[in-house]
This record gives structure tokens, C-alpha cells and sequence, in this order.
């Protein structure tokens, strides 16, 4: 019960529902107008083991996930046995009376009595549900569309089962895990960051998305290939990642704005195309979901450790730009920005999630759309000067980007280093040129640069430095510290290349002391710090167990580190 | 009307006597002979020798990595279906590196045409074995001989029931040209695998030892009869078929798709009262 | 004639074998007593073009390329026109009468009357035999050689040629070409850095080679498969760079030491298995031959420009080192510190060459053979704690490796995280002990780090770093400074990774200036260095035309950006 | 002599009803049948949940990449002609992401056995389309239904002319351990694919549907009769072939080297007469 929120745990076995029941409570608490956070945890196994879904709720914004359990949901005894010891003094465990647990603070559910065992999810909800104090019309109505409305008798059983649960429930005598009531109910949406970026890139003018499935971003492409046919767009499985990201380049050539995903080891087969995305200067959005490695690695869990990775990925010498969305709503406006300065520069642009990000599912505000401008391939036929030079020599080395077929023009587009009209050239004076011509394209991506954001005291003792999804534990460390008494700052980097040093040198210069917190075993933000800038963040903390870093992480971390 | 003259005249890079330039004759013959315009037009290629090609004639043209020209091609046609979309590259390059994507593109059944010069050896990076080399074929790189069983690319097609399956002979232009016409018009993938002498790396399949060693397919053969077609396909050797082996009309991959969309013409546009009933999906 | 060396270049189409007279020439100069070092210079095409040899030779070691041509034999007319300018004052064209050249310093040869057209490589070696004033004997037992002695007719006709040429150019006067003599005149190798490479691997002991041929390491391949029978190793063409690579990890798994070569294409298509070789602790050296690129680039030309690609390569974090050899003999030695590194620290190791390395030929003294130990893969079974456990944690991290099915144990390897037997698991302290199991190796080779060379004035006004193979030019330029009185020195990386910043930090820091020489655009080298010490080299000097960096280019650089 | 028990007994992380726990069970019978000790044998693996298989019994094991197999196993098989190699997986990864090295593995003719888990899905990353997905097949990842033509292996095998060519079904396990032993007894490329029902992934696939819709080869196949094999290949859908469905003796890859080695016996041994010789050509 950190910071006014509430944290739920629902354990169980891969298959028994668990995300199910995960999904339906974190809607029924956002149509609530609460504040969510779902994070997901779960083995790489289709049946059986230990999964958990976890939701953090809260009447106004949560910030990260939770360690500390408030009301724990057990599918099974493991359940209990794993994640006691996570239970707060005042917490609930939820479990079916035929576990025949024993212990403190157990609530037995009779389940077989509430429903049928179809319904067990729904009964589990509904106990929830009484316990959190919700209102009873929103949880039905939620269920009702949650599974349909195709079966009637299905329905039925479900109505039924929700109101015995809450009918036994009404019994308990606890009011700890009550929740505060909203003040005012806005619609909010609930999206994961998965879902974020396959809306974002939709609403940004995505054409095309090829992939070839691989954990955490195979639900980008599948959100994406159930609004295919509505939204008009391609979605196209790869027969392996090389295809993928080659296809989306042939398709980027032909016209159409592409995005392709997949996690570090699909990316590992796509570090050739890339190159060739760098040498052809053809658009393209390449969303690598992070998860523990080396090479299989830990399938369904999270890090950060291929930073350095992207950021040197393919052979030779071309420009990139890597964002790092700090939250599910950044992982929906990151999209449209990335799409837009591919076709602007011609260029792969990277978006590094992880799993955690991917998979949690956060409520949020209705996008604006209204403003939303579509990125728009090519250059303007009538602005050419003849003849037609695909890659002419410019001042920003950006050259006019014309479609095969879609103009008078002939587009000729080459792997070789080439002459300006797209030939293969062996002539060392034009590869000097087209070298520099390429790189120059880097510095107006420098001048686009989302600058990592600040927050907190102008002066701080102490300044956590973060990218991506870690953001919401770093700020929420920051803010327990600063309530104890210290002045503390958190400098979050949403774009981790370019980096404009002028944008936080002084920052980093001017704290007291300045910690880099970040999910790998190395550092590799601060060594790029380091690299680029000479200063040497010399406190760092790491994760690399495959976990998210939570806020008591960090604060564990700095009591312990320093 | 296009002639041959629309797709231009261009210094290549390639050796004298090489059946390259027989095959760039061809090439520009079928299109004319297909009735198109060099903007019509789409190649892809990869690396090599042959991948080359592409550069030497007026059309579009996206020249990628070795070995990845059909998923290039593949992206470019279903983003934009009214490209012609020729995937022009050297059998290491589709058979070897590529191997994956031209299965991958058989069963797609995308309505590109694939050409491949099949020289049996790897020229550009002067001559080692190819997939197609045959079993003994002696390199430096394979200096006791291959111990590779060739790849038949043409007896796989038949065996995957590819749409269309050719093969053509640069010792043979005119016919040559008219396969790459037939292909280009045939709705589904379309396969040419063309016999092509490399003077410089293949000093065993000549020009001569191709023309000695094939033959025209005779008019009573029916490319349409699956068993018949099979066991021509499997003939190597002494008597190499040429001509279209094998073709079927199941419905290209764009035709059976359930929405079928130019996305080249659609970007830049999205329907906003679509896009804000699916954020609603989600409240 | 910089330095007392002599310059010759040998140009001509593609396919007028100027290589063979390249090579030819350059074997009876190293018969003779000479140094030399071969460069070549050739484009992506069989025939046609315009490609180049270069042989620049003196009594004494020669560090570098030269700029400036003593002896252009111009095979095609092109040769002189594109090389003229580069003509030494003294210096001396050959070219066929039936060229009809005008201008100066042109020595027509009457080759039609010297030889059969086929015998005019031996004719161009005969008139370049003489004006250098070398042996005839050795210039003839080469040819006979060279050729070989099947056909006796040619063996005559060459004979002939030769005498007929050297009859011919007795007339000839011109004494500014002749070679100062050699004192003594000990036995040398002729050798290439592909052909070193191949060499010093065969002699520490590969067993096993597997690649897909590509620009500029197919030579390595081809040299070893010329040698596998003899020398009962297996070398392989796999079907794409991803096989190569899988396929040496099964070979080294099973229990051959195993090395892959290709180029920065090819590369990338092998960074998944690169995670895969961190992740199974699979012992494995992988040789990169940079050429220009993205993409396909300029295949046959030289760049450093794949040195953070190859740093960072893979997923996750696992140790690695990279080696660069400066030199060719280096190119004999670094193979064998690979095998026996690779083996030690069951970890991917990396050779960096690039074009100009691998196709240059050198002088060289007979390698020692007597001392070297051939790796030994595997662990002694007897030392083994039973159970035995392929990845038992160890304060090295190293973990004591079996060879399946050559003793009485099962070993297991696996690309997932796993338990210390090798078994997945998604315990997630496991996965956390293992993470720094495998990183401390890196520990471990840190300590045996070939610490960067220090050559010069031990107080230097400016300090020439570089890396791999520019070293040649580096010291001869440094040479030429000193010479003219200035404080040089030069701090020479032959590993660059990793990097042990007590061997060279100093250096820098006493330096009255530094400056990076690399081939590539964007510094590289210079900023590894900025990111591990913190140390800026402002000053840099690229190379990114495909040429390799000449001790002139760096004299030039100096001058112009000070 | 081993047994059933020497081959262990592990958890796993399959679900109930999964059509790998008949297939292991299989495997394991096989090798028993084969006469061979764990300690002969090297299981290599991709990624799947297929690819875990290896991880149930006791053997030598290489669990790599996704995709990457064949290669893995090809490498220690040449280096050490001695084990007995195994390399197993699923459709979506011998077929699919590694369908490069499945054309070079039968080209090759390399002396391994290829066990793969056909149940027609990717089903770890939960169940989107495989290479052999049926056409129509309807997943989350292909809500319209596969448009691609399924890849049939063993028919490609077979126009392949691989070595040893066979189909296996779950629900037939004794049967199954006969072709396994068959398979490693052979000289040169086994293929086994396998029929295997995925219970969570593929409701259409089911074990009673396999069960419906395969048949035993009668005793009168002959798969020495390459034109008998490559129809009988080509049947799929209501009437599925199981067994030996094509065999011949061609030569192993390593029979036909030209020269054979155990690396793993030789490494650490150089011979320095050998090299000195070799480096005085260099002279
Ligand atoms: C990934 C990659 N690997 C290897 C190469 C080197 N390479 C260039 S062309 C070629 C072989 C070309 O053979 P083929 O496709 O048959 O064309 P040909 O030259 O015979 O016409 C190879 C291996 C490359 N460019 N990229
Ligand atoms: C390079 C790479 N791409 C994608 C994945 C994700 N992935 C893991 S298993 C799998 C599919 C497995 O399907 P199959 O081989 O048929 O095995 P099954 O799970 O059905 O037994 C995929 C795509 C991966 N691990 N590596
Ligand atoms: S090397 Fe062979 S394929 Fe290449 S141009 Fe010369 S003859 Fe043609
Ligand atoms: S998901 Fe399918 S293949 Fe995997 S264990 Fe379950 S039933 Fe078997
Ligand atoms: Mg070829
Ligand atoms: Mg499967």
C-alpha cells in the first residue's frame, strides 16, 4: 500500500486463466476510474508452472509496479507458498477453500458453491471486487462483454456466479482493502504498451508490418493483423526475421510506411538489413522488444541489455535514431515520431522496449487524434530538378525520395555505394561524398532530439538517470526520498541516440551525486554517457535477473551501494 | 509502346563472351514483347554477378543484399500490386544464400517473376560451388570436387506446385525472351531458371556443353499435367528441358488475401472516424 | 623512393593477369633478398576495369604502402593516363610500344618480338628484372616454378621470354631504378594476411573452418582447403554465413578447434549464433575482414569501420575479445592467441582484419614452429567433481568443459538460461548467478590483454594512435616527423577489446597531443577509448575512401587539420 | 545394453495431452531398440517446445537457436563421425525459420537423424501459422486464415532424393520407435517427420483427426521406387502416408570425403613435419 495505491497479486499455473482474471479486474477498475498498472510475469511453458499477474491500483496516477502484496489471489497452493512472504500486515490471500491452507490472513472461498468450475474466474472476481468495494454494475456489464454475448447460457452462468460471489463476499468483515473513491470518472481507455504501438504506429500512417513471432513483441503484430482488414493495412508473417525486415523494406521502397518487431535474437538476423536500410536510405521503424540474453536467454522476462547493441547494429557507417518509451502512453506517441523521421531522414529508426513494458497494460486518457498527421512517403514529383538524382548530394543529405511507379521517374535504389543517380560506382571520390552526405543526416536528427526530461529539485543530492521503462521506478524512488527529506532529481532519457549533451551535461555536472539505474549488468547507458559526453557516472545500479526494477529496488539499492 | 530502345544501352561490368548479355537482351525483348514501360517496372536483385543486371537496362530498380531479393520483391508487390515486379539475381544468390525465401515465395504464390541466372558457381566472388554445381565440380574452395548433390530448383518448384516453372537457355534468346514475356503475364509466382555459361569460373558448362546437354520441350508436352511435369523437371544431365514445365492457376497470393489494398496510394491517409471506433474497442 | 624503398605498380583490366605478375615479381624480389609489401587494389568485376598491384621493396623492412609510383607497368593505356600523376621525378613508365604513348619518362616495349602474347606477363618481369639490376638466375628458377613444369612447351616459351626481355632492356639506361644490394641474404616466406591467418591457425591447431565465401577473407578458406587432406582438418562451405558459424559451434561443441571468417555482411548474419557461442560457453574464433560499407559497399576495398559493430554484436552480455593484427606476421601469431583464448575462456574471440591486411604480401622470417602448442580442447575428465556439471559456478567463471560422447559423462549446452548442468531453467537467482559467472571471464582476459606497443621518443610532442592495420604508416610517418625533428611517438593497439587502461592511459596523458588514426568516418577507436578512460582524443584523422591509410595520407592530415 | 531406464525420467514443461510426451516416450524406445548408450548419442535442438525434448532424457545435449539445428549438428557430426546425432525439433523451426539448412542437409546427405515435431503451429510463442499450417488455418497472428500453400517435407525430401525419408504419428508410438531406429541405422539424412497433436494451439490438427486421416504404408511400398515415393509423398489431407515412404544407399557426405577424421581425437595434435613442408611452399 505504497503511496496510496493497492497492490493485487492473481497467481496461478500457465493456462488456469490467470490473465484472464488479470485482464477483466484491471478493466473493471479502469471503467471504475481508477488508476492502474498490470504487469505480467510469466514462464516460457504454455501449461503449468507459476505465472502472475499483478495490478497496482490507485485513485490517482500509478507510477511503477509493486513488490509488496495487498490482496493476493491463489489459483493454486504454489501460489501461496511463493508469494506469502510478499504479503503487507495487512493483506488478504484469496484461495479456494479446498487448498486447505493453513496461516494468517487467509480468505477461503467456497468456489465450488459460487458456480461452476467454468466460472471459477468470475467468482474470483466478484470476491475481489466486494473486497475493493467496487460497484457491482460495472463488473457485470464488464463480464458480460469481456466474454461475449454469443452464448446465452454462458452469460447466464456467468451472471450467476458473479452475484453469489459477491453475495458471499458481502459477509467479510474487511475494510483495509477498500478503496478510495474516485472524484471525478473520465473514459479511459486500457492498453498495454504492446497494444500502445500497434495503435500509435495505426493512427500515424503505418501501411505495412511484417514480423515473424517472437516474445515480447508478437502481440504488436497481432493487434495489428485483427484490424488489418478494417484499418486497410498489411500485416505479413515473415518465413524468418531476415525476411521480415527485408520485405518491410521492399514494401518501404514501394510507398508504403513500415514498422517491423521482434526481440533481441530476431534482431540479431535483421542487423544485415538494417545496414542495408542505412545504405539504401530507406525508411523503416524497427521496434526491438528487450528480454534476458544471451541468445534464447529467459523468454518472457525483461531487461535492458541490448542498448549498445542497437545502437551499433549492421556494418559499416549510417545514421540512427533509438527511442525508449518510458511508458505505455509514450509507446503510443513514439510510433508516429519514429515514422515520421525514417521518411524524413531516410532512415532505420529504433524503438527499444522490453517485456515489461510490452506486457504491462496501464489506463489512460483517450488520445487526442484530432492533430494527427499521417507521415506521408516521397518527396513532391513536381519539385524535382531533372534529371532525377535518387541520391543527390544535398546540404542536409537528405535526398529527394521518389516511388518506384508512382512518378514519371525511374527510382533506382543500390546496396553498392553509388553514384548520385543510384548506380553502382566504384569511383573512391563519390564514395568519400556519399559517406559524408549520409552522416550529415545525423545532425538534423540532432536537432529533433526529444530531450530527456527532469524532474525534481533544480538542485539535487542525488539525480537517478534512466531510460525507457524504468522511468516510473526511478520517479517513484525519487519521491519516497524526497518525502524522507532529500533533494532528488530524476533525468529520463525517452530518445537514447543522438544525444545532445548541451541538453544535460550541466544536469549531470550540477548533482550532488548522479546514479545510473538501468535493467543490465553492465551500464551501458552510462558507458554511452561516458563515451559521448566524458562524464562518468560512477554509482550505477543494475538488474539482471530478469525482474522489472521496482521502486524498492532502487531504494534497497542506494541503502545498501553507497 | 516501349521498344527495345526505351530500356537503353549501358556499359556493364560483365566479361566478354559471358551469357550475361544474352540474357540482358532477353530480358529487354520480354519486356517489350509484354507490351511495358520501363516505370511500370520493379527488380529487385541481390549480389553477384548476375544481380548486376538490373542496373544495365532503364527500369526501377531496388539492388539489396545477396540472397534477399524475393523478400525485397515480395514487400514491394504487396505494397504496390500494380508494380511488375522481376526478381533478377544468380543462383547462389536465390538457391544458396536465399534458399528460405524461395520456398518461402513458392508457397506465397506472390505474383512476382523470378529469374535466375543459373551459372553453377559463385562468379562474383570468383568461383567457388554453388547449390546448382555439380557433384564433383572442382573449385578452389572445393578442390577435391563437390560432395553436394546439386539443387534442382526446377524439380522443387514442381514438387511445391510453384504457379509457373521455366527454364530458359541464354543459347537460346529468342525463346528465352518469350518465357520471361509468359511469366511476367502469368497471375502468381513464376520461376525462370535460365542455363547461363560463365566463361571466366565454369570452364565444364560451357555455352557448348548447355546446348549440347538440353533440349526444347516438344509442343505434346502439357505443363498443366502434374506427373508428367514432375518427371521432366527431375531430368538433369544429359538432357535438360527448356521450356515452361510446369504451371497451374491457383490464385495468387494478393487474389486470395481477404482485402487487397495499393498501399503506395493509401499512405498518407487515415480514416480517423475508423481509427477512433477501434481506440473505443479498448475503453 | 621514400625511405630508400623502391615503388612499383603493376595496372591493368581485370583478367590481364596482373595479379601473376604482381605475385611472380614479388616472389623473385623476396628471393633475392628484399623486403617487400604487396598491396592490391582491384574492383568488384572478373574482367575489365582498372585494378592495380603494388610492390614497393627495399633492403630493409618496409612499413607501409607509398603514394608515389617509381615503376608504373601499365598493362592497357588507362593505367598511365589515371596513374601518371603519381610518377615519381625519376620515375619510369613500361608500357607496349603499340600503346603509341606520348610524354615523358615512357619506356616502350617492344613486346611482340620478346614473346608469344602469352608470354608477356614473363616479358613485363624480365624488363622489370633488369632495371631493378636483380639476379637472373633466381628470376628464372622462380618463373619455372611458378608456372609449374607440366607443359614443357611453355616452360620454353617462358624461357624464352625472359631471355629475349632481358636482352632486350640490357640497352636500357637507366640506373635510377636499381636496387641498392642486399647484405645477407636469409631464407624469407612470401606471404599474404589471409595466407597467415590460415597458417597460424593450422599450426595452433584448427581442426575445423566453415564459411560462405566473401570479399576479402574467401583467400583464408581457400588456403586451408587447399591444405585440409594434408593436414586432416575439415573445411566446409556452409549454405549461408548463419550455417557457418552454427556449424563451427557443433564442430568446436563436439570437440575441434574452430574458426569462421567472412566480412561485415556476412558478420552480421552470424550475431545471433556470436550470442549463442556467449551463451554456451562455445569456444570459437571468428576473423572479420572489414571492407567499406553499409550494405554492400565497395566489396573490394579497405576500412576499419566494423570495430563497435563487432564490439557490441549479439544480445545480451557475454566477455569477448577482439583482436587487430597490425601486421602480416601479426596475422600468423593472433590466430593462434585466438584458439588458445577462445578455448580458455569458452568464449566467441574475434580477429578484426580488413582488405588491406588480407590481400597485402610480405617478406617474412620463417615463423618458429618448435615452441608452439597446439590448443587442446576440453577439460581432463579425471579432474572432474562428481556430478558432473558443464556450468559450475567457479570464481573464474570458467567451468570445466567435456567433450560429449569422449568420456563418461553427458554434457549438456544450452541457449536458454540454465542450471549449472546445463539444463533451462527460469529460476531467477540462478539466472542472476550465471549472468556474473560468465562475466567475470572477462576478468580473466583482461589479465592476459596483449598490451598496446609503444614505439618512439619517450616524451612525444604528438602521439600517433591506431589500431589493426595502419600501423605501417603510422610508424613511417612518425618516422619521417622525427626525422624533420620532432618528438614522435606511436601507441599501437593490437587488441582492442578489451582494453586495460593502466597499459596506455598514462601515455596519452603525457602526450603533448594525441591523434586517432582510423578508417573510418566517425572515429571509433577514439571514442571506445573516451568511453572506458574518459580520455578525449580531440585530434582525429579518418580514412573512408577504400584505400588504406598511407603514412603520406597521415603527413598530409597533419598538415591541413592541425 | 541400455533400457528404457537408462534414457531417465524428467519433468516437463509440456501440457497434459500433448502429443510430445508420446514422441519422447518414442525416442526413447528407439534408442533402446538402436542398442545405443546415452553417452553415444548428442541430441541437437532449436527453440520450441519441441526443441525441449532432449532436455527430458539423459544424452548429450545442444539446445540452440531457434531455427539453427541442422547446422549445429552437421558441425559436430563431421567432427566427430562417432556420435550418433540427432537433431530434433519442431515444424516451425526445421521448416520454417531453418528451411535453408533443411535444403542443405538433404543436399549434403549428412549422416543425421532429423526428428521433427509436425503439429503444424508455432506453438510456444502460442500458436501462430507454421510452415505447414494447413491452407485457411485461422490463428491470431492470421485472423483471415493461412493464404500460403502448406510446406509438405516429405515431398520435398523426396524430390530431393533424400537418403531416408519417413512419417511418424504420436498416436502410433511403437511404430514410431521402429522408424527411429531405422532412421539412425541408415548411412546418410534421415528425415522423420512426425505427427504430433499441440491440444492448446491447433484444435483442428487433433489427435483424432491425425488418427482419421492417416494410414499405414502397406507392405507393398517399396521406397526404393523413387516414382512410387514421390506420389506417395504428395498425399496429404484425407489420406496421410506413415512409414518408410523413400530410401536409397547414395553415399553419406562423410563416405564421400576424401579424406575422414575425428577432430575430436586428433585435436591438440599438429604435426610439425606436415607444417614445415607446407610452410616451405610458401618460400
Ligand atoms: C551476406 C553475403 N555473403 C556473401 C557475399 C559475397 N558474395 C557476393 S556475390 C556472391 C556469390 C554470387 O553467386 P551467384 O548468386 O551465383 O551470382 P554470380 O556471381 O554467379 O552471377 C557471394 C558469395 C555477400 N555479398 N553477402
Ligand atoms: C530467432 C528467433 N525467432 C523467433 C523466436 C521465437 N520462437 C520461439 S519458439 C518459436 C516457434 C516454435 O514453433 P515450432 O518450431 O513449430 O515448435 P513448437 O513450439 O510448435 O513445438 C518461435 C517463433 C526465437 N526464439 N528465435
Ligand atoms: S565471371 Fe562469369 S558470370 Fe561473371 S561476368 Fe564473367 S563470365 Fe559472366
Ligand atoms: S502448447 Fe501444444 S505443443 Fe506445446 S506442450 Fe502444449 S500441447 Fe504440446
Ligand atoms: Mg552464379
Ligand atoms: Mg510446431
Amino acid at each position: 500500500m505504497r503511496n496510496g495505491t493497492l497492490n493485487i497479486l492473481i497467481g496461478g499455473e500457465a493456462g488456469q486463466g490467470l490473465v484472464t482474471i488479470g485482464q477483466l479486474q484491471s478493466r473493471i477498475l479502469v471503467r471504475s476510474g481508477y488508476s492502474i498498472l498490470s504487469t505480467q510475469s510469466y514462464m516460457s511453458r504454455i501449461r503449468g508452472g507459476h505465472n502472475s499477474f499483478s495490478i497496482r491500483v490507485g485513485p490517482d496516477g500509478v507510477l511503477a509496479p509493486e513488490e509488496m502484496i495487498d490482496l493476493l489471489v491463489a489459483l493454486d497452493s504454489t501460489t501461496v507458498e511463493l508469494h506469502r512472504k510478499e504479503l503487507s500486515p495487512k493483506g488478504v490471500i484469496i484461495a479456494d477453500e479446498q487448498f486447505e491452507l493453513t496461516g494468517d490472513h487467509l480468505l477461503e472461498v467456497p468456489y465450488s458453491k459460487l458456480g461452476k468450475r467454468k466460472q471459477m474466474n468470475v467468482a474470483a472476481v466478484g470476491v475481489m471486487n466486494s473486497l475493493l468495494g467496487l460497484e457491482q454494475a460495472v463488473a457485470a456489464q464488464t463480464i458480460d462483454q469481456f466474454f461475449g454475448r454469443k452464448d446465452p447460457k454462458v452469460q447466464e452462468d456467468n451472471r450467476q456466479a458473479l452475484e453469489k460471489s459477491l453475495e458471499w463476499a458481502k459477509t467479510i468483515e474487511n475494510k483495509t482493502l477498500k478503496l478510495a473513491p474516485v472524484t471525478a470518472r473520465e473514459k479511459m481507455l486500457m492498453l498495454s504498451g504492446n497494444e500502445c504501438l500497434a495503435l500509435g504506429a495505426l493512427a500515424a500512417g503505418l501501411k505495412f508490418y511484417s514480423f515473424y513471432p517472437m516474445t515480447p513483441t508478437t502481440g504488436i503484430g497481432q493487434t495489428l493483423a485483427a484490424l488489418a482488414k478494417t484499418a486497410g493495412i498489411i500485416v505479413e508473417q515473415g518465413e524468418d526475421e531476415i525476411a521480415a525486415l527485408n520485405m518491410a523494406l521492399g514494401a518501404s521502397f514501394a510507398g508504403a510506411p513500415s514498422m517491423v518487431a521482434t526481440s533481441g535474437g530476431g534482431f540479431a538476423l535483421m542487423v544485415e538489413a538494417v545496414s542495408l536500410a542505412g545504405m539504401t536510405e530507406t525508411p523503416i521503424v524497427i521496434v526491438v522488444g528487450q528480454r534476458p540474453a544471451p541468445a534464447t536467454g529467459l523468454p518472457t522476462r525483461t531487461e535492458q541489455a541490448d542498448l549498445e547493441f542497437v545502437l551499433h547494429a549492421g556494418h559499416g557507417e549510417f545514421p540512427r535514431a533509438v527511442f525508449a518509451p518510458g511508458t505505455v502512453e509514450d509507446c503510443f506517441f513514439i510510433p508516429g515520431r519514429a515514422l515520421a523521421l525514417a521518411e524524413k531522414y531516410q532512415s532505420p529508426i529504433f524503438i527499444l522496449t522490453d517485456q515489461f513494458v510490452a506486457d504491462s497494460y496501464r489506463s489512460v486518457k483517450p488520445f487526442d487524434l484530432k492533430d494527427l498527421t499521417p507521415v506521408r512517403p516521397g518527396a513532391d514529383e513536381n519539385a524535382i530538378t531533372q534529371p532525377y538524382r535518387r541520391y543527390a548530394l544535398t546540404e542536409s543529405g537528405v535526398s529527394p525520395r521518389l516511388l518506384p511507379g508512382m512518378s514519371k521517374h525511374l527510382v533506382v535504389a543500390d546496396s553498392d555505394e553509388h553514384t548520385e543517380d543510384g548506380h553502382l560506382t566504384e569511383d573512391l571520390s563519390a564514395r568519400k561524398q556519399m559517406v559524408e552526405k549520409r552522416l550529415r543526416k545525423l545532425e538534423g536528427m540532432r536537432r529533433e532530439v526529444i530531450p530527456p526530461e527532469f524532474i525534481g529539485n533544480p538542485d539535487p543530492e542525488l539525480l537517478l538517470v534512466c531510460w525507457g521503462s524504468t522511468k516510473g521506478s526511478a520517479l517513484e524512488a525519487a519521491g519516497d526520498l524526497r518525502t524522507g527529506g532529500r533533494r532528488m532529481g530524476v533525468l529520463h532519457f525517452t530518445q537514447v541516440w543522438p544525444l545532445v549533451q548541451e541538453q544535460f551535461l550541466g544536469l549531470l555536472e550540477k548533482a550532488g551525486q548522479a546514479v545510473c539505474v538501468e535493467s543490465n549488468a553492465q551500464g551501458q547507458f552510462a558507458r554511452l554517457i561516458r563515451r559521448e559526453t566524458g562524464f562518468e557516472i560512477k554509482r550505477q545500479i543494475h538488474r539482471y535477473d530478469g525482474l522489472p526494477i521496482t521502486p524498492e529496488f532502487i531504494l534497497r539499492e542506494l541503502k545498501e551501494s553507497r | 509502346m516501349s521498344t527495345l530502345e526505351s530500356f537503353g544501352e549501358y556499359e556493364t561490368a560483365w566479361c566478354p563472351g559471358c551469357g550475361n548479355f544474352k540474357l540482358l537482351e532477353a530480358v529487354k525483348q520480354g519486356l517489350v514483347q509484354a507490351g511495358l514501360e520501363p516505370r511500370q517496372v520493379l527488380f529487385v536483385s541481390g549480389i553477384g554477378q548476375a544481380a548486376k543486371a538490373p542496373h544495365y537496362l532503364n527500369a526501377n530498380v531496388f539492388n539489396g543484399l545477396h540472397g534477399r531479393a524475393l523478400p525485397v520483391a515480395t514487400g514491394a508487390k504487396l505494397a504496390n500490386p500494380e508494380l511488375i515486379v522481376i526478381a533478377e539475381s544468380g543462383d547462389g544468390c536465390i538457391y544458396g544464400e536465399g534458399g528460405n525465401h524461395f520456398l518461402a515465395a513458392v508457397r506465397r504464390n506472390i505474383d512476382i517473376t523470378v529469374l535466375v541466372h543459373n551459372n553453377q558457381v559463385y562468379a562474383l566472388t570468383k568461383g567457388q560451388a554453388s547449390p546448382t554445381s555439380d557433384q564433383g565440380f572442382v573449385t578452389k574452395a572445393q578442390p577435391e570436387g563437390v560432395l553436394e548433390a546439386p539443387f534442382n530448383p526446377v524439380e522443387v518448384a514442381v514438387a511445391m506446385q510453384a504457379g509457373f516453372v521455366a527454364r530458359g537457355f541464354v543459347g537460346k534468346p529468342e525463346h528465352l525472351a518469350g518465357l520471361i514475356q509468359q511469366a511476367i503475364a502469368h497471375k502468381g509466382f513464376s520461376l525462370i531458371d535460365v542455363l547461363q555459361n560463365c566463361v571466366s569460373f565454369n570452364k565444364v558448362n560451357t555455352l557448348a556443353w548447355y546446348r549440347d546437354h538440353s533440349y526444347l520441350l516438344p509442343e505434346t508436352h502439357d505443363p498443366r499435367d502434374g506427373g508428367a511435369a514432375i518427371k521432366v523437371a527431375r531430368e538433369w544431365g544429359d538432357k535438360i528441358p527448356l521450356g515452361i514445365i510446369f504451371r497451374n492457376d491457383r490464385p495468387s497470393f494478393v487474389e486470395r488475401a481477404s482485402h487487397s489494398v495499393n498501399l503506395a496510394k493509401t499512405a498518407g491517409q487515415v480514416d480517423k472516424t475508423v481509427l477512433n471506433a477501434i481506440m473505443d474497442t479498448y475503453s
